[in-house]
């Protein structure tokens, strides 16, 4: 029971700090560290659903940028067409855009789940790195068609008029839109640790750990998997639609393999299979990247040992190390 | 006369111009203990991997039930109750023990798309895992990660895991592999128990073990049946000795 | 002092032309002893990664954490779409070194942008220009398929009047040119255009080299691919090239004479147009800065003395159309080589006071 | 020739050995008795140095093999059949004997593969298959075979004859008989209690850990006491 | 039909090219088992020290020992500091510390040679063409280069396949423990190898710098593309990385060479440039997709 105190009172410091993030740094005239930490929250959610696959479903995508690119594009087009006032189709009824963040957020999460469902149909027959690279695949598929897509800016990117709207809320006030982050990602955190303690999670976790024996006892491992990257994405795609409305800005570098890339540095930086763990990293990689980027332009001199050295000392990431300290000072 | 449970019909499986089985015919009534000898690379686990949907076969076709289930996917055999060990330890080494058999426990109760309540606290999984452990004697180690437990211990989690499911048909591949003689005895004691409840298909090296299980035996050589038949039979049968068994243990410690 | 913050892409592999953005405007800062038009400023300078949301970030950092109402340094166009729309909504003013992307010189312009370079598509319009006017009757063209390649080839077809032999789009970042090389020769045109920027010129100068096509049909391209220090890069596969400009380090001019020399100097290289630009950039700035006292909030006053452009450009002639794109001369330069090495030798002025095709869509 | 002196050692934060003492002289049959999990094969890794140990001492031929690495140990002539076979699933027969293969015992007569395949002749039909493609018994046959083809001083074998058909096991035990006459040490693990105890030369019986007896292996075998309250037989 | 004949020459010549970029990653990532994202930071400072030193002496032998040397070195070095401590890891942790080390060797070349690329020539000695087909000079570099793919492969296969080494490094990638307590250093081995896979990709460098811009982050486009190549040929096999290589190149090619032709047949032509060039770039991930759901373990599993 103490174990868990001690790591209440941990988890439960870092919340609050994250609280009170926009008035300390309004008071010390530091505003836009909100507006930043915003991205890292939006960051860490979408660490937190590829860390679902990989951490649990031993499904290493090298592709998950796609899903967070499709959901930013997806808020970034309905906008466009909002304020340009076209249509973007107009059977069976005419439809020229939102810009209502629930919306967004909703036909995010569901053009992520329709086009996870079919890759991931196709993905998910191979294993390993055959995984991984024909994810990385579609991703570039994505990616080189959005570089061509001239009608939505192409590699140019495509400009947001302005923040997506919700009722009671001022998204355009960088405090009020962070704690939107926050609120998203505390109840995605919360989603994801109920959704990996569930039965579904377990079976998802047995397919990790030996997908055979699962087979043999009677689990439709396909099902399970495809099921759980379906989830994924659309995790990612809510991250996107967010991402999208922070910078009010989506280029298709969204879609490189760089930012899945990186995506998967954060989990397993942080630690993977923890969810925590994707929090951490996410937070751990692109504030050290700020700060060594503030004090020279040399910032991968210095970010690149760092990375390996956190991987040589620390086997489960920093949530493995923050794990040990809390329990074995008990 | 007993119903056959399953049945195969011609089976057949070749690799690579390798004969693995051979217009395999067996038959496993309902509630014996039938078991399946062979010298090494006989294709025993061929067959087992055939009979539980892993392996599709060459031709030939299986009937479960007087199904044909010849086409069906494992996962579809398992939840129709026909369950099987692995020659090798196969068991979820990050989780513990109780959480291998009630993730086993749980492959039989419906689907699984279920994405909110604890799974830790399930109470009837949990339960039934438990009774699992007891009956295996691993209640004590219960708590223990599979992926830490020695060879033996493995051998009979591996057992276990097969009987959560309240299947009708048992494939045990040699499933006192690497239980020490003690380990042996108890768990041949209690397949015994599960006669008549389980119709099982038992492949196994340990003769002590098959002999005294054993209603009926078939013996496979070189992916062909040579011949089925009582205890007494088969010992009795001088082909089965000549490919098998060899000369009596006697005879064998006193050329030592 | 007034603070001027720089985003600009130091890193991957186009980091040399921020690098040259920063060491111009440097340059002119030194010149000034610490000071633009006789004010004290401080530089700050970021490194974007190429990644339009990484230069977003620092930007906002810029203006919220250091209040600062200057900025510059962007190198490409896609960093600048993402940047640019929401710096200058601040009241910030942005001055653009080099990308000049057509949305923002056209519709989007702003009266706090400025764009101290160029529109992307000027250096491809000389050439078309000049392609047509030295005779050579079809042309295959040849551009990475994306918007900015796509508008340079549009920016080539404005001007030239010949025949178009072929118009081929390849794979942005792509390292083989074999193919498109097998294609081109096939095809038989007179002239090959091409932009291709970065290590994508090199790969392709170097192997239209090798395939022994330099001999046959000469190629023309923008300054992109002909920068002083691309050259060292291809080698002697780029000799013969023209290429158009709206600067060479020959320019005859005072201003550009002492720049070349105490860049030179300071830093050991010939410099390149990026680093003209920076340079240019940060005179311009300092006008305005004298103009107003060092005073950017005052923005009226500010935005005027932008406007006016009254400093000494290495350009010799320059000013600012209604939309805040340079309105100015640009040459065609031909690589040539000899004992102090590979440069760009200055041939002729195609355009006199050139502005750009999108300025009518301006609403300024 | 070789001496455990109070060997402590264990996985992660457990400890699973608390101090053994094994002994085994030049030309001796040697086995580790026990029930499953009292810790055979975790001394048996500390052997060949795929385990640190603890605290204690590990001597072969006078030399500590402690602070070895395992290939180092191995030269010196210890020849391992892993318990679960280890076999390598990605190389053929022929390669899974020919990868490490020595002679670390200076024979005159050192295992090749002609004898090899004399001896398992299911393992010369299958030369060519991959390591993966084996039956079980096949795959341990190959790892016997894979250890006597670095003709080693002391062979190791661990849980030897599982998942071996009687016919073979027989061979198995009348090789190990052969070597045992030709002078080889061997220490043995196995579930083979009957035979073991009539090749093998003394025991020493394991429990939680800890040696809790030893002699000569003939003494066991009629010590029908020490059979059941050890090994539950 | 010429025109066509030559294509599939590129195709093939491309094929090639891209093999001697995979070979050392076939041997460290295929047959070790390690995933190495910094293969391609080998390859990259293999070019920039035969780059520079070709700058310097102008000898072409000079640069391409002095490259292959540093770029071992660098591999044995990196293996020794950080891979060492990772074989019995996840794949994971290999590729956040390989990501690491492609951050530090970008920046350290950015930091020696600085941003700017650097020139170097093709080889006196192979500067020409030769008509290989009526009117159709190809470069002497380009068949030189094929040449010494064949060869790499040849080498490769003989190595991996036929000898004891080759065996060892095989075992060791799926039982490390059990190859050592058979006797066998397989500490050392793996360096050893492991700096042979550097100085293949070193070797790739000398070979492409004459043709490709030689700068800092040069090896990660590659990287990527070589990675599909050994995925689409079958992990672990240099027959397969070789055909891999071989499909890519072509299919990338003549995709890039005929996709726009084909397509006016349906399109005008601007759509028909602009949908063909977007076609040609997802070409070799398409194939590579195609190719992995119908064989999910390549087309040569090992
Ligand atoms: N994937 C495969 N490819 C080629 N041959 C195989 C493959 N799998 C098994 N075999 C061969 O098929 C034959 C039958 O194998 P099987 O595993 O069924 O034997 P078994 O009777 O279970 O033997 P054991 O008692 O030793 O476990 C063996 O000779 C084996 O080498
Ligand atoms: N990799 C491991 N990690 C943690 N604990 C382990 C590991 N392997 C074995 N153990 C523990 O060490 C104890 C001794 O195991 P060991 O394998 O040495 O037993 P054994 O006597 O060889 O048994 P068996 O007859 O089953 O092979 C077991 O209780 C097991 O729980
Ligand atoms: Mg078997
Ligand atoms: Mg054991």
């Amino acid at each position: 029971m103490f174990e868990l105190n001690r790591k209440t009172i941990i988890l439960s410091i870092a919340l609050l700090a994250l609280v009170l993030l926009p008035p300390l740094s309004i008071a010390l005239d530091e505003s836009y560290v909100i507006s930043s930490m915003s991205r890292v929250l939006i960051f860490a959610m979408a660490a937190i659903s590829l860390d679902l696959i990989v951490g649990y479903g031993a499904m290493i995508s090298f592709g998950h940028a796609a899903f967070v690119g499709l959901g930013a594009y997806t808020a970034a087009i309905l906008g466009f067409h909002f304020h340009e006032d076209i249509a973007m189709f107009s059977f069976p009824f005419e439809f020229s855009g939102s810009n209502q963040l629930l919306i967004s957020l909703l036909l995010a999460m569901l053009v992520a789940a329709v086009v996870a469902a079919i890759t991931g149909m196709i993905c998910l027959r191979t294993h390993g790195i055959h995984f991984i690279m024909i994810t990385l695949a579609f991703a570039q598929m994505l990616y080189y068609l959005f570089i061509s897509l001239d009608y939505y800016g192409g590699e140019d990117g495509l400009v947001m008029l302005a923040r997506n709207e919700l009722p009671w809320v001022d998204l355009a006030d960088d405090s009020q839109f962070y704690y939107l982050c926050l609120l998203f990602l505390v109840a995605y955190l919360v989603l994801s640790l109920r959704l990996v303690n569930s039965q579904f999670g377990r079976v998802v976790r047995g397919c990790k750990i030996n997908e055979q024996r699962m087979q043999a006892l009677g689990f439709n491992t396909y099902w399970y998997r495809l099921v759980a990257y379906v989830i994924a994405a659309t995790g990612a795609a809510l991250a996107g639609a967010l991402l999208a409305n922070k910078t009010e800005f989506v280029d298709p570098g969204l879609f490189s393999w760089h930012l899945s890339g990186e995506l998967l540095v954060m989990v397993i930086l942080g630690g993977m299979g923890s969810i925590y763990g994707a929090v951490i990293g996410a937070i751990v990689y692109l504030l050290l990247e700020q700060i060594f980027a503030a004090y020279t332009e040399h910032w991968m001199f210095f970010l690149g040992p760092v990375l390996i050295l956190v991987v040589i000392r620390a086997r489960h990431g920093i949530y493995g190390l923050l794990q040990k300290w809390w329990t074995a000072n008990v | 006369m007993s119903e056959i449970v399953l049945h195969t019909d011609k089976l057949c499986k070749s690799y690579a111009g390798l004969r693995a089985n051979h217009n395999l015919d067996l038959q496993l009534l309902r509630g014996e203990i039938h078991a399946l000898i062979g010298p090494n690379g006989a294709g025993k686990s061929t067959a087992i991997a055939q009979l539980s949907g892993e392996l599709a076969p060459s031709s030939g076709r299986i009937f479960f039930n007087e199904r044909d289930m010849t086409s069906l996917p494992v996962h579809k055999r398992a939840r129709m109750g026909i369950a099987r060990s692995f020659q090798v330890s196969s068991v979820f080494d990050e989780m513990t023990i109780l959480q291998n058999l009630a993730l086993a426990v749980q492959a039989h109760h419906g689907h699984s798309f279920r994405f909110w309540s604890n799974i830790n606290r399930h109470r009837s999984f949990n339960q039934q895992a438990h009774a699992l452990a007891e009956q295996f004697g691993l209640e004590q180690l219960q708590d223990v990660l599979a992926g830490e437990l020695g060879h033996g211990e493995k051998r009979q989690l591996e057992v276990a895991m097969t009987l959560a499911g309240d299947p009708q048909v048992l494939l045990l591949d040699e499933p006192m592999a690497g239980i020490g003689p003690g380990g042996s005895k108890n768990l041949t004691r209690l397949l015994d128990g599960l006669r008549g409840r389980y119709s099982i298909l038992l492949v196994e090296h340990d003769m002590d073990a098959v002999f005294s299980l054993a209603d009926r035996i078939s013996v496979l050589v070189y992916g062909e049946i040579i011949a089925t038949g009582s205890v007494q039979e088969i010992r009795d049968n001088p082909a089965v000795q000549q490919a098998y068994l060899g000369e009596s243990e006697e005879s064998a410690h006193a050329q030592a | 002092a007034v603070k001027i913050g720089m985003v600009t892409t130091l890193t991957t592999k186009a980091g040399y032309l921020g690098e040259d953005i920063r060491d111009g405007f440097n340059l002119a800062i030194e010149q000034g002893g610490g000071k633009l038009g006789g004010i004290e400023v401080e530089l700050m300078v970021e490194d974007d990664g190429r990644k339009p949301g990484k230069g977003r970030e620092i930007a906002e950092r810029y203006i919220k954490s250091d209040k600062v109402k200057i900025m510059t340094g962007i190198v490409f166009s896609n960093v600048a779409m993402a940047v640019v729309p929401k710096v200058v909504k601040d009241d910030v003013f942005y001055i653009s070194p080099n990308a000049g992307p057509s949305a923002l010189a056209g519709k989007r312009c702003h009266q706090n942008y400025f764009n101290a370079a160029w529109q992307n598509d000027n250096l491809h319009e000389v050439m078309g220009k000049y392609v047509s006017d030295a005779g050579f009757k079809s042309a295959y063209i040849l551009a990475p398929n994306y918007p900015a390649g796509k508008d340079a080839l549009a920016g080539f077809k404005r001007f030239y009047t010949g025949n178009i032999a072929g118009e081929v789009y390849t794979k942005l970042g792509q390292s083989d040119y074999a193919a498109e090389l097998a294609n081109l020769r096939a095809a038989k045109p007179d002239a090959v255009f091409f932009f291709l920027p970065g290590g994508m010129g090199i790969n392709f100068l170097k192997q239209y080299a090798q395939a022994g096509l330099n001999d046959s049909i000469p190629v023309f391209g923008p300054a992109f691919s002909f920068d002083a220090r691309l050259l060292k890069a291809v080698g002697d596969a780029a000799v013969g090239v023209i290429n158009g400009s709206q600067w060479n380090h020959d320019l005859d001019n005072p201003a550009n004479q002492t720049f070349v020399a105490a860049f030179q100097q300071k830093y050991g290289r010939m410099p390149t147009l990026y680093a003209s630009q920076g340079y240019d950039t940060a005179n311009l700035i300092g006008s305005a800065l004298q103009a107003t006292g060092g005073k950017p909030e005052n923005m009226t006053a500010f935005r005027a003395a932008l406007q006016k452009a009254e400093f000494d450009s290495v350009r010799g002639n320059f000013r600012f159309g209604n939309n805040h794109h340079p309105v100015q001369d640009i040459y065609v330069r031909e690589v040539v080589k000899d004992a102090s090495g590979i440069y760009n030798k200055t041939v002729q002025k195609v355009f006199t006071n050139h502005a750009d095709a999108y300025a009518a869509e301006c609403k300024l | 020739m070789l001496r455990l002196n109070q060997v402590h050692a264990g996985y992660h934060s457990s400890e699973v050995l608390h101090g053994i003492d094994v002994e085994l002289q030049q030309g001796e049959v040697v086995t580790l008795l026990g029930r499953n999990g009292m810790g055979k094969s975790t001394t048996i890794n500390c052997i060949i140095g795929l385990l640190p140990i603890r605290s204690g001492s590990i001597e072969f031929d006078g030399i500590e093999l402690q602070r070895l690495e395992s290939y180092r140990i191995a030269r010196l002539g210890i020849g391992l059949v892993p318990e679960q076979r280890h076999v390598f699933p990605n190389l053929t027969v022929t390669e899974n004997l020919l990868v490490a293969a020595a002679n670390y015992a200076n024979s005159d007569n050192p295992w090749n593969l002609q004898r090899i395949y004399a001896l398992f002749p299911r393992l010369a039909d299958r030369k060519q298959h991959a390591g993966n493609q084996l039956s079980g018994g096949e795959q341990q046959m190959l790892a016997i075979a894979r250890a006597l083809m670095i003709n080693p001083r002391l062979l190791i074998l661990d849980e030897a004859t599982e998942g071996l058909a009687p016919l073979i096991c027989e061979e198995i035990w009348q090789v190990v008989h052969q070597l045992k006459q030709q002078g080889q040490s061997i220490l043995i693990v196995d579930k083979n209690l009957h035979t073991l105890l009539q090749i093998a030369d003394r025991y020493y019986l394991m429990e939680k850990g800890q040696v809790v007896g030893h002699g000569p292996a003939q003494q066991l075998a009629t010590d029908q006491q020490l059979q059941t309250r050890y090994l539950g037989v | 039909m010429l025109l066509f004949i030559e294509q599939v020459l590129n195709g093939l010549q491309l094929g090639f090219m891209l093999f001697l970029l995979s070979a050392g990653l076939t041997l460290v990532f295929g047959v070790m088992n390690l995933i190495n994202l910094a293969h391609g930071s080998f390859y990259m400072v293999g070019a920039y020290v035969a780059a520079t030193v070709m700058l310097a002496t102008g000898s072409f032998t000079l640069a391409l020992l002095l490259a292959l040397l540093s770029a071992a070195l660098c591999g044995l070095l990196v293996e020794i500091i950080v891979l060492r401590h990772l074989y019995q890891r996840d794949h994971l942790d290999q590729v956040l510390a390989t990501f690491g080390l492609i951050l530090f060797f970008n920046e350290t070349t950015r930091m020696i040679w600085g941003r700017q690329p650097l020139f170097m020539d093709v080889p006196e000695a192979f500067a020409g063409s030769v008509e290989i087909l009526p009117g159709v000079p190809y470069p002497l570099y380009r068949l030189l280069i094929i040449g010494i793919g064949l060869l790499v492969a040849g080498g490769l296969y003989l190595l991996i396949s036929h000898t004891r080494l080759g065996m060892r490094i095989r075992a060791g990638a799926s039982n490390r423990s059990m190859v050592a307590a058979l006797g066998v250093n397989i500490r050392w081995l793996y360096s050893l190898v492991f700096a042979l896979g550097a100085l293949l990709a070193g070797f790739a460098g000398v070979m492409a710098a004459p043709v490709f811009a030689v700068e800092s982050g040069m090896g990660e486009s590659i990287l990527i593309l070589t990675f599909v190549v050994i995925v689409i040929g079958g992990i672990g096999s240099v027959k397969g990385a070789l055909l891999g290589a071989l499909l890519v190149g072509l299919v990338d090619t003549l995709g890039r060479a005929f996709l726009p032709d084909l397509l006016q047949w349906l399109f005008a032509t601007p759509t028909a440039n602009s949908i063909a060039a977007s076609l040609a770039s997802m070409a070799i991930y398409l194939l590579m997709a195609v190719i992995l759901a119908f064989k999910p373990r390549g087309l040569f599993p090992a």
